[in-house]
C-alpha cells in the first residue's frame, strides 16, 4: 500500500501515535518488524514533561488520556532512536506537534532527510497560540495553513490527523488535502473528562483528557465514511479497533489503514495478529490484497457525498 | 518482561475485602524481584485496561506467584470471581525493584496496608540473604491486621493501628524513630500521606540518620547519576509508588509521578524510587491502594 | 428545584426525550408520579415518519439511534397526551424540534397555555433549512435567534438542548442564555455510524446516528462542566446515566438536574430508584437537600473558565 | 406487561447453535399469548440493551416459559452461558400475538429456521383449542431440522430443507400451495426472503384462496380499521415481523418497519401483522433472526 511519495507499507496495520512509545518499549512481547508502520509519541520542537499526573483513567469501553505531549524534544528524539529505526524493517512515522505553524516546520525540517524517519503524521489537536489557543485542527484555514507550511518544508510523506471535535469534518479535510497532505489519519481523541472519587475537582491533573478506545469507534467510522467521499487521498482509521471486525469495518468505509491505539495496552499481540488474521481473511474470501474490501459501504460514485454538514437528527 | 498465561491455583480472602491468588506462571516466578508488578488482563468485558498488581511472593521452585489485593472497583471484583484452573493474561515482571545493598544487614520494613504487598516479597528475599529484618505495619483496626501466620518467624513484626486496638496505637510511622538508627535501609510502601510523613522524617534527620547509614559510609567518592540502582542503594529509604497505569511498559507515559527531575514513569524508573527523587509536594494522585 | 418561571420539580431525575415515550408506555412497571420530570419525544409541527429502518444498533457501552423525529405532530401529541398529563403530578417537558424558527415558534405557541404543558425544551440540533442544512445547535448564532424567537413566542419554562458536536460549546450556551432560556440541558447524542454485517453499507436506514449510553459520560461531563462555569442559569446534565455514581458526578460537575436516557431500556426502574438512592445518599451525608452537591468539582470563583477553545492537549 | 425475575430452570442445545431454555416465570407464563416475547436483560457488563425473544412454549400449570434461540452474537452468547438456578430479568409478554379466529379450524403454520419459535406456542394453544394443525418447516439441511420430539403428535409435520437431505428439496413456501386451499388461516415467520414469498403468493391468489377463507366468506360487510385483532383474523396470512429493539415498549420508536400506512413497531402493533399492513418493498433490516 502506498500512502504517498513512496510510504510503502508491507500491510495496513499501524500503531497509533502515543500507545506504542518510540516502538521500543514493547519490543520484548511483540514482533515490531511485522507491524505495518510505528506512529511514535508525538514530537515537539522543544523537550516537553506533559501534563500533572494522573494521566489516564478508565471509562465505560474507553479510557481518558492526558499526557500532554512530554516528549525530550525532536533532537534528542533524533538522537535515541534514528539510527535504530533506520535498522529496522518496519517504517517510523514521526508524529509531530507544535503550537505555531513555526514550531511544525522547524520539527518537519529537523526530520526531513534522516535516514530512520519514513513519514510524518501532523497532530494538530493543538492549541494554536497564535489563534489565542484555538486547535488548529477546528479552523480549516488554520488546518490549511499549517499543512502547506510543512509541505513546503519537506519531501517527507506527510499525513495529516484529524480531530473528531468539530461539527462538520468535510470542509477541514478537504482544505487540508487541497493544501497537499498525502494522506489522513482519523481520528484522534474525543475531549471529555471524569472527576475525583470524592468529586472535589477533576481526576486528570489537566482537568481534560482524550477519550479513546471502542466507545469512540462510531464517531470515528462516521468521520473516515464522511472523509472519504469528499478527499481523494488515502485514509488511515484510528479509534477503538480492538479485533478484525473493526478493521474490516473502517476498511469498508473507506480507510485503506487501520491504526491500533488503546487496544494495544489490554493486548499488545493484537496489531500483529491482526496483520494474520486479515490475511487469513482474505484468503477465505479468495482475495489476493484486502484491497477489494476497501470502501465496499461507501455509497455510488453518483449518490456522492452530502454538503448540507451532519445531516444526523436525533 | 513476557507475556505469560498464568493459572489461578488458590484463590482466599485473607482479611475482609482483601484476596490473596496464589498463580502458577513459572515464567514470572523466576524472573521476579521485591517490588515488581505483573500487569494483568481479565476477560472483563468492557474493561479496556489492564490492572497493575505486585507481585507478592515468588517461588521459583513450584513456579508459583502470589498477589494480594482489596476489592475497589470492576477488575478486582472480577478477580475474585476467578476460579482455581482458570487462566489469565499477565504481563510481567514489570519496573524496578528495590535496591538491596549487598552490605546491608539490617532492613526496615513500613507498610501501610494493602502496602505489605510491596514488601512481603523483600522479607522472602531479605530473609534468604541473611539479613535481618523489622516490619512495621500499621492500619486502621484490628479487623485488618495483617496476620502473622503469613510471615516467615524471622521477622520482627509490630503493628500499630488507627484506634490502638491492637499494639501501637497511631500512626505506623510513629515506630520508625525506634529503628532508624539500627537500620541500614528502610523500604516502605503505603498511603501517599504515609510515605511523605516517612520522607519528611528521613530528610529532616538526614544529619543523624545518615550516621548509621551505608550511604553516609561510603560518604562523598564518585557521583552517582540520580534513578541510578546505585544511587538509590545509596537513598536510606526507598519508596514504592502508585499511579493510574495505561501499558506498564513506559510506552505511554500515562503513569508518571512527579520528580524532582520532572516526571517519572512508575512503570519503568519506579515502581521503586528513592525517596529523594520524588517532588513531594508536587505528587498527588488517586492514592496508592495501600489504604 | 426551580428551573426558572416557575418550573419546580420534586427532585432533580428526569428521563429524557425520546427514551420515555409519551410516559405512558412505561406506566404498567414505572410509578412515573415519582419522576422529576419527564421530556417526551421530540415534537414537530406537522407529523413525521421519521427515517428508514433499521433505527438502533448496539456499540461499545452505548447504541446509535436514527429515529428522525417520529412523531405524530404537536396537534396530535396534544390532542392524545395534554389532558392525561395535566392530571398527573410529575411534570411533563415537551421536547420540540423544527427545520426552521418559524416551525419552532409555531409549535411553542400551540403549547403555550395549554394545562398539562410544564415547560419546553429545544432539540436544536435539527438541521436548519434556513441555513442551508446546518444544525442550529452548531452556530452560536442560530441557537441564539430559535432561543429568542421561542422566547418571545411563549412564557413557558424554556429549557434548551445543547448538542456535543461542536468544537466549543461555551460560546454557543453563552449566547443561548443571552437569548432568555431558562435553563440548558446537555448533551444529545454524538453524531456516529455503524455498518450492516456484510459490510455492503451503513447498518441504520439513515446512514448516521446518535450516540448515546455510558460510552459518551465522558464527553457529556466535561460539556456540563465547562458550561456550568460560563452561564448562570441552571444546567440540567444528560449522557450515559446508569446508576448512582453519574448522578453524582453530573451535579458536583455543576448540573442540578439529571436525565436518564438509554439506561432506561436495560432498566425501566432505574430513575425512580435513583430519587431515593440519591435521597439516601443525603441522609448519609447528613444534607437535608442534594444542593451542596452540585459545583463541588467546579474551579473556585477564582480559577474562572478558560476562553481559549478546548484545551485538551493529547 | 410485568418486570419479573425469571429463574433459569434447563438450558439445552437441542440443535448445533440453537438453545431451547426453560425458565421459571409464573407471571410471564400466566398471561403468554403465542406470537409475543420477551425483552430480556442479561448481567452482561458492557450490553447496554436487553434482547428479545419470543415465547416460545408458556406452561400456566407450572409457571414456566421457554425460549428457543441461536447463538449469534455476545448477549446470546452469555444467556447460552447461563446455568440452572441464575435468574435473570424479563419484561413481558409483549406485544401482539397471532390472532386466530374463532371460525377457524384449520392452520397453517409455515416457519423458516428459528421462525418456528415464533410459531410454536400457537401449536399448542391450536390443538388446546381443538384445530388441527399443519406446520411447514423448512432449513438448510438435515443438521438444522427440527426435532419433531419437541412437537405434539397430533400436528402434521412437513420439512424443507435446501439440499434436500431431509423432506422436500427446496424451499418450505414450495409445500404451502398443497394447502392453502384446506387452511382457514395462515401464520408464518422465517427469514424476509421467505415472508416476501408467501406475501406475494397470499396477495397474486388472493381471489383462488380467498374461496377457502373465512375472511371472504364473511365478504364486504363493515370495514375494520387496519391492524386492529379483527382485520388480522380476517386476513388470510399473519406474519411475525421482527426488528432491531431499544425499549420493546412503545416508547422509543426504534423497532418500526414500514408499513403501507407509514412505520409500524414490531413492539406494539407487531411482532405480528397481517401480511397486508407490511410494505414489503420497503421492508429490508437486519434480517430476521430464522435463517
Ligand atoms: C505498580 C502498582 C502496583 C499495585 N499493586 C497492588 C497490590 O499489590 N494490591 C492492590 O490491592 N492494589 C495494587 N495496586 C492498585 C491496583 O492496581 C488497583 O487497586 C486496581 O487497579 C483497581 O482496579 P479496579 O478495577 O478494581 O478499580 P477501579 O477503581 O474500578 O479501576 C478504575 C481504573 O483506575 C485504575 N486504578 C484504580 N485505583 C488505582 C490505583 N490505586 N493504582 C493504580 N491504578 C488504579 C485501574 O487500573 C483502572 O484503570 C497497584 C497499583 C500499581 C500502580
Ligand atoms: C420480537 C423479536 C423476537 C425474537 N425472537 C427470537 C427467538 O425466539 N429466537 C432467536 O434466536 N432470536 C430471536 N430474535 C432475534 C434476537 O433478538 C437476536 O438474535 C438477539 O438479540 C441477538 O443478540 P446478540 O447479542 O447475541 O447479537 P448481536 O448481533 O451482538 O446483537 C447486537 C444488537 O443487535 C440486536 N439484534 C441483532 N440481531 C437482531 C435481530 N435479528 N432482531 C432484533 N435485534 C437484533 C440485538 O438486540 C443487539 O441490540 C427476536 C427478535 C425480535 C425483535
Ligand atoms: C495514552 C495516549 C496517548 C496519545 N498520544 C498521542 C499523541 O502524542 N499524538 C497523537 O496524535 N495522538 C495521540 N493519541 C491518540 C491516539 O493516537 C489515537 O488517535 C486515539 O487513541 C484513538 O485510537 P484508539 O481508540 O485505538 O486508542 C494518544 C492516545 C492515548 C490513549
Ligand atoms: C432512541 C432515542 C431517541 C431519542 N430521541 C430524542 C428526541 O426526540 N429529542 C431529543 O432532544 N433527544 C433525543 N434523544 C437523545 C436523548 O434524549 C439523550 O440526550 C441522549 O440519549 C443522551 O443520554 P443517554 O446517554 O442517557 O441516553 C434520543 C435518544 C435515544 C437513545
Ligand atoms: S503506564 Fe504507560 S508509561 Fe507507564
Ligand atoms: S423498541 Fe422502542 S418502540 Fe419498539
Amino acid at each position: 500500500m502506498d500512502l504517498g511519495r513512496g510510504l510503502r507499507l508491507r500491510n495496513p496495520l499501524l500503531v497509533a501515535s502515543g500507545t506504542f512509545g518510540y516502538g521500543v518499549e514493547y519490543a520484548d512481547v511483540v514482533d515490531i518488524e511485522r507491524l505495518g508502520a510505528i506512529c511514535c509519541k508525538g514530537t515537539t520542537l522543544r523537550p516537553r514533561q506533559g501534563n500533572r499526573p494522573p494521566r489516564v483513567t478508565e471509562t465505560p469501553a474507553g479510557m481518558l488520556n492526558s499526557i500532554g505531549l512530554q516528549n525530550p524534544g525532536v533532537d534528542a528524539v533524533l538522537e535515541r532512536y534514528a539510527a535504530q529505526w533506520a535498522g529496522w524493517r518496519v517504517p517510523v512515522i514521526v508524529n509531530v506537534a507544535g503550537e505555531s505553524i513555526e514550531d511544525y516546520v522547524q520539527v518537519v525540517r529537523k526530520l526531513d532527510l534522516v535516514p530512520g524517519i519514513a513519514g510524518v503524521e501532523l497532530n494538530i489537536s493543538c492549541p494554536n497560540v497564535g489563534k489565542g489557543g484555538l486547535q488548529f485542527a477546528i479552523d480549516q484555514d488554520a488546518a490549511a495553513a499549517v499543512t502547506r507550511a510543512v509541505r513546503r518544508a519537506t519531501e517527507l510523506p506527510l499525513i495529516v490527523k484529524l480531530s473528531p471535535n468539530v461539527a462538520d469534518i468535510r470542509p477541514i479535510a478537504v482544505a487540508i488535502a487541497d493544501a497537499g497532505a498525502d494522506a489522513l489519519s482519523a481520528i484522534n481523541t474525543l475531549s471529555g473528562m471524569a472527576l475525583r472519587r470524592d468529586r472535589s475537582g477533576p481526576f486528570l491533573g489537566n482537568t481534560y483528557g482524550g477519550l479513546s478506545g471502542p466507545a469512540i469507534k462510531p464517531v470515528a467510522l462516521r468521520i473516515v465514511y464522511e472523509v472519504a467521499q469528499v478527499v481523494g487521498i488515502p485514509i488511515i482509521a484510528i479509534g477503538g479497533v480492538t479485533g478484525l471486525d473493526d478493521v474490516l469495518d473502517f476498511l469498508a468505509a473507506g480507510a485503506v489503514a487501520v491504526q491500533v491505539g488503546t487496544a494495544i495496552f489490554a493486548d499488545p499481540t493484537l496489531p500483529v495478529r491482526l496483520v494474520d488474521e486479515l490475511t487469513a481473511e482474505c484468503g477465505r474470501r479468495g482475495l489476493a490484497s484486502y484491497r477489494p474490501l476497501v470502501g465496499t459501504a461507501l455509497p455510488g460514485r453518483t449518490g456522492a457525498a452530502s454538503s448540507r454538514g451532519v445531516e444526523y437528527r436525533p | 518482561m513476557q507475556l505469560v498465561d498464568a493459572e489461578l491455583q488458590e484463590s482466599r480472602q485473607i482479611l475482609p475485602g482483601q484476596w490473596l491468588q496464589q498463580y502458577h506462571a513459572p515464567a514470572l516466578a523466576a524472573g521476579a524481584r521485591a517490588g515488581q508488578f505483573v500487569h494483568v488482563r481479565g476477560d472483563w468485558s468492557g474493561l479496556v485496561l489492564r490492572r497493575p498488581f505486585t507481585i507478592n511472593t515468588a517461588d521459583p521452585v513450584t513456579g508459583t506467584i502470589s498477589i494480594h489485593f482489596r476489592e475497589v472497583g470492576r477488575g478486582t471484583a472480577w478477580l475474585t470471581r476467578l476460579r482455581p484452573g482458570e487462566r489469565i493474561d499477565m504481563l510481567g515482571p514489570l519496573g524496578q525493584g528495590f535496591q538491596v545493598d549487598p552490605r546491608s544487614r539490617h532492613l526496615l520494613l513500613v507498610a501501610g496496608g494493602l502496602g505489605i504487598a510491596d514488601v512481603r516479597l523483600l522479607v522472602d528475599e531479605a530473609l534468604r540473604d541473611g539479613r535481618q529484618v523489622v516490619l512495621l505495619y500499621g492500619c486502621r483496626d484490628a479487623s485488618e491486621v495483617y496476620p502473622s501466620s503469613l510471615l516467615p518467624d524471622e521477622v520482627e513484626y509490630l503493628v500499630a493501628t488507627d484506634d490502638g486496638s491492637v499494639g501501637h496505637k497511631g500512626f505506623v510511622t510513629d515506630l520508625v524513630l525506634e529503628y532508624e538508627a539500627w537500620a541500614d535501609q528502610a523500604f516502605a510502601c503505603g498511603p501517599l500521606p504515609m510515605l511523605r510523613t516517612l520522607a519528611g522524617l528521613v530528610a529532616g534527620r538526614k544529619g543523624r540518620l545518615g550516621v548509621a547509614t551505608l550511604g553516609r559510609k561510603r560518604g562523598g567518592g564518585r557521583p552517582v547519576p540520580p534513578g541510578s540502582p546505585a544511587a538509590r542503594r545509596r537513598s536510606f529509604l526507598q519508596v514504592a509508588m502508585e499511579q493510574n497505569m495505561g501499558c506498564a511498559v513506559g510506552a505511554c507515559l500515562g503513569c508518571v509521578i512527579w520528580g524532582v527531575d520532572g516526571p517519572q514513569r512508575v512503570c519503568r524508573e519506579g515502581p521503586v524510587f528513592a525517596y529523594d527523587e520524588i517532588d513531594w509536594d508536587a505528587t498527588a494522585g488517586p492514592g496508592t491502594h495501600a489504604q
